[in-house]
């Protein structure tokens, strides 16, 4: 009788597991979207900052723009339009910062056309919580068209290049650009570079010419292509991705953008990983007898 | 070949080398004369174009001595005369830049020595060589105190008609066209070739079906590229064969493009399968349309269609870029049978995990030969699996001898896989 | 007639892929400049069937227009943003900075196409939920190499697990790397097959004509 | 903040969420987005293709500087155009063959140096090292080397089409398909890091949006089309429509 009952409540059991698993397996996808934004947007909003390895070639720029006297010229180039902002942004800030930091006068200019507004805005923005002077401390080319051309002509004669700043101020005028007449007067240059032109454009017609000191960012995605560059010293290092640039606010010791992005990073590969268990689960659990085509 | 670097200089040889060596000997004596410089000269200094370029490039090379040491640096220089004023156009420690180094294959550079310095100069914007006009060139050993100088040298650099150094490439393509040539002539004859499987394109006929029982239309995509990529033509001669079985059954097509040119030539395509199956009256012109070029808002109309419409199927060949999932996913969603075929490797993955079936790369090319079984098409296929025989026990074989050659000591076998080469 | 609509275009079909399929190992400065121009041609004719696509865009919204269809307001919608998208760009003469047309790309088709990539993101986790289940031993393999190389690829699996950004840059480097270096040497084959299909006038479909 | 930067937060804003809208199900928010962004990109197209291509490739150079021979590419596009008168409309054949003959012409020798080429080249390497100290017989890099040869030659006897798949050419085609599956595997996952940058790109976007001093447009224009979607479900008959 005993036996009898729990049989009973034994395929009972199990028919109550098969149908709850093969239900959770035709899980409604929007579940998933939710948890997907839920899962982005809280360490977006209260980033926990899991720590970070920094690779080498990130700290290679760090250690170098440390090493600059107070005072030196740097140039930012952010060589990027709003498509690659998610990737690219945190980097300019993070850089910036630090260079202002460190009392370096930045140049700032874009070889993107679609790129300029959000280059000045980064820009004036960390330099208004920096509080940096606009002219004295750094200065906002904005855009040249023209390419490998602009670098060319800048290595000859700046104020030719820019005649003004982004905000209509004769360059040549410019506290900041007094004794920076051409790139050689630039110690060092970093390009933030979303594709053509970008830091392989800076490289074959400004570093190799004008002696500077070169550094560069970019996506993810175009990162391997620039690794041999770091090994023959063409630049003297990297920023790849989004996780380059949280490297380098760790180095900073902010969290920042980056930081809070790669623990969204973290949270949402474990979230995926967890919905295959989670799906691997239901499917053994008996969801796979009522499992459609998939 | 010994240490000759092609054809192309061949010609001034023997007047170069008589240059030098009236040269050298007069440096020679003028060196015994004035005595005791620590640093020999570098000898046999000869220049020449860079074979298989397009100009603006010569090469220099000397014989290196036992006496190269990193702290007596070679410098190059240039100059427009004879006898005019030499410009350094580079500096490098005198046991770097080899004969070895050189990347070219031995058809073209014979024997590398490993005892012979090589430096190429090339047009740059500081220097500027002007293709067809001589230059002249000497190196100088030093090691800060002294230096020793080279003869002067002369070479012009020209633009070549042919690069040498693509010459396997070109072999190859004359042999597999030859090979697909012929492999097509042979299934004319003989038309019954074994064709194996690919469950993809059984399940065209099964999506066709599904289909006209619902009375849902089939929706078809050739893919992001123009007409150039061979992804889209492949996908257009699909479309062609999809197109026919549709005009046979009375099923509803629908096919949104990217590009406008794909789109005419798929109605000319889809025209035609219609007149073949005989039905020209059900052929509607407005089955291929535009939508738009740009790379999200297309998948983002095609999902409406998706949604609103319910196509019974979706088909997905051609290559594709980062928009696949999104086009695939909502498909997924809608219950659509889904078959996907495509080369674009990246993209496989989100092929393979949202549509029923997916052919995989070289699939995609074969699936005309499998839905035709056109003795022509059928050849190809053929061609195609002698070319991967081919490569197969070359890569197999290659790595074996290779590896002999190690055990061995020797680089001939290496050497020799050259001819498997890619180089520029 | 035969001749100009049939083999007319097979004949310049074949012309120009033997001189395109040759002009690779010329490097005479004369041959890269033919590789340009004939770029820039394939640019302008690409741009006079700009024309044709439109048509068609515009044929099929006129068309729901027209017969009121359900959901013909939006088509009026599509009208609507194309032709002041067209007039703000004219009128700022296709420069893009400080201009309404800049304004219009930065916020609105920026906006539209980072939003539409983004979304991305959602359906690679909903494709893997439904697809990632270890139904058979290939469907096992695929799963848990994604896994493994998800964990390693973020700080938080590093974190955890020591060792796994190794085990994802060996799958990366070595059996991914076997794999599709075998699809590519197969795709290559299939592609060359079928350029010389066209060369040869074998295949002929797109030009809506059969085989030979 | 300028006006231009003000309105442009509320407009992305708007058009962003009309487009997440999408992903509860097919509603009139996505529908509104989907065909202004089809409208925009086509009207955004035409205008860069008209000054990108036509004036500045065409125009500029053909009657301003007198390169005649773009005559021929003038011609070969008014000949698509043909299509649209339907007796003529062959002519396009030609504008079609040039461009399917040069493409497949150009394709070729590239094919075989960065497919075929480049491939074998990196396949073909020792498997023994040698050093100072003799032959080393068996290292790590040797197995790797061993293991690419073993993926890219199963994989090949995968693609045998007019090989039948039975007995040995059956087992190493499976081993082909493992290999196949790791590969797709692994770049799933690691494709899955790109797509959620964009994704932490995009909301990071909407958190500023969300700040005061735009006048919060993320958190007003989400009520709306929130409050909007109810409106919408309850004002039309109940079906199934969800993506």
């Amino acid at each position: 009788m005993a036996v009898t009952l729990c049989r009973l409540l034994a395929t009972d059991y199990w028919f109550v597991m098969n149908d709850f698993a093969s239900r959770m397996l035709r899980l409604d996808r929007r579940l998933i979207f939710l948890l997907i934004t839920v899962v982005t947007f809280l360490p977006l909003l209260y980033p926990f900052g899991l720590p970070i390895r920094v690779s080498p070639e990130v700290q290679k720029i760090y250690d170098y723009v440390e090493s600059l006297p107070e005072g030196s010229v740097v140039l930012l180039s952010l060589d990027f339009d709003p498509s690659s902002k998610p990737e690219l942004y945190p980097m300019s800030v993070a850089l910036l910062r630090h260079a202002f930091r460190k009392h370096l006068k930045v140049m700032g200019m874009t070889l993107w056309i679609t790129g300029t507004g959000m280059a000045e805005s980064v820009f004036s923005q960390v330099a208004q919580e920096s509080g940096k002077e606009k002219g004295t401390d750094y200065a906002f080319l904005g855009y040249a068209p023209g390419g490998a051309n602009v670098i060319i002509s800048m290595g000859q004669d700046l104020y030719a290049a820019f005649p003004t700043d982004y905000y209509g101020v004769k360059t040549a005028d410019l506290p900041m650009l007094k004794e920076v007449r051409t790139l050689r007067d630039v110690r060092y240059t970093i390009s933030l570079s979303a594709g053509f032109p970008g830091l392989d454009t800076w490289y074959v017609y400004g570093k190799e010419k004008y002696g500077f000191e070169l550094g560069g960012g970019c996506t993810a995605v175009s990162a391997p292509r620039f690794y041999p560059l770091i090994d023959t010293g063409q630049i003297n290092g990297l920023l790849g991705g989004l996780r380059g640039a949280a490297e380098y606010e760790t180095l900073l010791d902010m969290k920042g953008k980056a930081i809070a992005g790669m623990d969204a990073q973290s949270a949402t590969h474990f979230l995926i990983i967890f919905l295959i268990m989670v799906c691997n689960l239901f499917y053994f659990l008996g969801g796979q007898r009522r499992e459609q085509r998939g | 070949m010994e240490g000759e670097p092609g054809r192309s200089r061949a010609p001034t040889l023997s007047l170069r080398h008589f240059a030098w060596c009236l040269f050298l000997s007069l440096s020679f004596l003028l060196v015994y004369s004035t005595s005791v410089s620590a640093l020999d000269a570098p000898q046999a200094l000869e220049a020449f174009d860079m074979p298989g370029d397009g100009g603006g490039s010569i090469g220099l090379r000397w014989r290196a001595t036992s006496a190269d040491s990193p702290i007596t640096p070679y410098r190059v220089f240039v100059s427009e005369q004879e006898n005019g004023e030499f410009k350094q156009i580079a500096e490098f420690p005198a046991n770097t830049q080899y004969e070895t180094e050189i990347s070219g294959p031995w058809w073209v550079w014979g024997a590398k020595h490993p005892d012979v310095h090589f430096f190429q100069v090339k047009s740059n914007s500081t220097l500027r060589l002007i293709d067809n006009r001589p230059y002249f060139f000497k190196v100088i050993l030093t090691d800060g105190q002294t230096s020793a100088e080279s003869v002067v040298v002369s070479a012009a650099a020209r633009p070549n008609l042919f690069n040498w150094a693509k010459l396997n490439n070109l072999l190859i393509m004359i042999a597999f066209s030859a090979i697909v040539l012929v492999a097509i002539r042979h299934a004319r004859v003989n038309p019954h070739i074994f064709l194996r499987r690919i469950p993809g394109l059984d399940a065209v006929e099964e999506a066709v079906g599904r289909a006209t029982e619902t009375g849902r239309p089939i929706l078809y995509m050739t893919g992001s590229d123009d007409m150039s990529s061979l992804a889209t033509i492949a996908a257009t001669v699909i479309l062609g064969e999809i197109a026919k079985r549709v005009a046979t059954y009375g099923t509803d097509l629908k096919v949104p493009h990217r590009d406008p040119i794909v789109m005419a030539i798929c109605q000319e395509v889809v025209k035609e399968s219609y007149l073949a199956a005989g039905r020209p009256d059900a052929y509607k012109a407005d089955a291929n349309f535009f939508i738009t070029s740009e790379q999200f808002a297309f998948p983002a109309a095609v999902d409406g269609i998706m949604l609103r419409e319910q196509p019974a199927a979706n088909f997905f060949m051609g290559a594709y870029y980062a928009e696949s999932l999104l086009l695939t996913e909502p498909g997924a969603a809608t219950g659509a049978i889904q078959i996907a075929g495509t080369d674009s490797e990246h993209q496989l993955p989100f092929f393979i995990t949202s549509c029923d079936y997916t052919l995989i790369g070289e699939e995609l090319y074969a699936a005309s030969a499998y839905l035709s079984r056109e003795p022509v098409l059928v050849g190809t296929l053929r061609g195609q699996d002698l070319g991967k025989g081919f490569f197969l026990g070359v890569m197999i074989i290659g790595t074996l001898l290779v590896t002999l050659g190690i055990l061995l000591g020797t680089p001939v076998f290496r050497t020799f896989f050259q001819l498997f080469g890619d180089f520029k | 007639m035969i001749f100009w609509k049939r083999s007319l275009p097979v004949l310049l079909t074949f012309i120009l892929g033997v001189t395109f399929a040759l002009q690779y190992y010329v490097p005479h400065p004369a041959s890269e400049a033919l590789l340009s121009e004939v770029s820039v041609w394939n640019q302008i004719i690409a741009g006079f069937a700009a024309i044709l696509g439109v048509t068609s865009l515009l044929q099929v919204h006129y068309v729901k227009i027209r017969r009121r269809e359900p959901g013909w307001g939006y088509s009026t919608i599509l009208y609507l943003s194309m032709l002041i998208t067209l007039v703000v760009g004219l009128w700022s003469g296709g420069e893009s900075e400080n201009s309404a047309f800049g304004w219009l790309y930065s916020y609105v088709l920026v906006a539209l196409s980072s939003t539409m990539f983004s979304i991305l993101a959602f359906f690679i986790a909903s494709a893997a939920y439904r697809t990632f289940r270890a139904r058979s031993t290939e469907a096992t393999v695929l799963l848990i190499a994604a896994a493994l190389v998800m964990i390693g690829r973020v700080p938080l699996g590093e974190y955890l697990i020591s060792g796994s950004g190794q085990v994802s840059d060996w799958i990366m480097t070595v059996p991914n790397t076997a794999a599709q270096r075998g699809i590519l040497i197969g795709i290559s084959l299939g592609g060359i097959a079928t350029s010389i299909k066209i060369i040869f006038g074998i295949e002929r479909a797109y030009l809506g004509g059969g085989r030979e | 903040m300028s006006t231009e930067i003000l309105i442009g937060a509320w407009v992305a804003t708007g058009l962003s969420l009309f487009m997440y809208s999408f992903l509860y199900k097919d509603n009139p928010f996505f529908k509104l987005g989907e065909h202004i962004y089809v409208g925009v990109s086509v009207g955004y197209g035409l205008v860069i293709t008209y000054y990108e291509v036509m004036v500045k490739k065409l125009y500029v150079p053909m009657l301003q500087q007198g390169n005649w021979w773009l005559i021929i590419p003038t011609l070969l596009g008014l000949l698509v155009l043909a299509r649209f008168v339907p007796a003529i409309a062959w002519l396009s054949r030609i504008s079609f063959a040039f461009i399917v003959g040069v493409g497949s012409g150009i394709a070729i020798p590239r094919v075989i140096s960065s497919l075929i080429l480049q491939q074998v080249q990196g396949t073909l390497k020792p498997l023994v090292m040698a050093g100072d100290g003799g032959v080393t017989w068996f290292t790590l890099a040797g197995l790797n080397i061993l293991l690419i040869l073993v993926g890219v030659a199963s994989v090949l006897f995968y693609f045998f089409f007019s090989i039948e798949h039975t007995g040995a050419v059956h087992r190493i085609a499976r081993i082909g398909i493992y290999f196949l599956m790791v590969s797709f595997g692994a770049a799933f996952g690691y494709t899955v890091m790109a797509r959620m940058s964009l994704l932490i790109g995009r909301f990071d976007e909407l958190i500023q949006y969300a700040s005061p001093s735009y006048g919060y447009p993320t958190f007003v224009l989400l009520a709306m089309v929130i409050v909007g979607l109810i409106l919408w479900e309850r004002g039309r008959a109940p079906e199934s429509g969800s993506i």
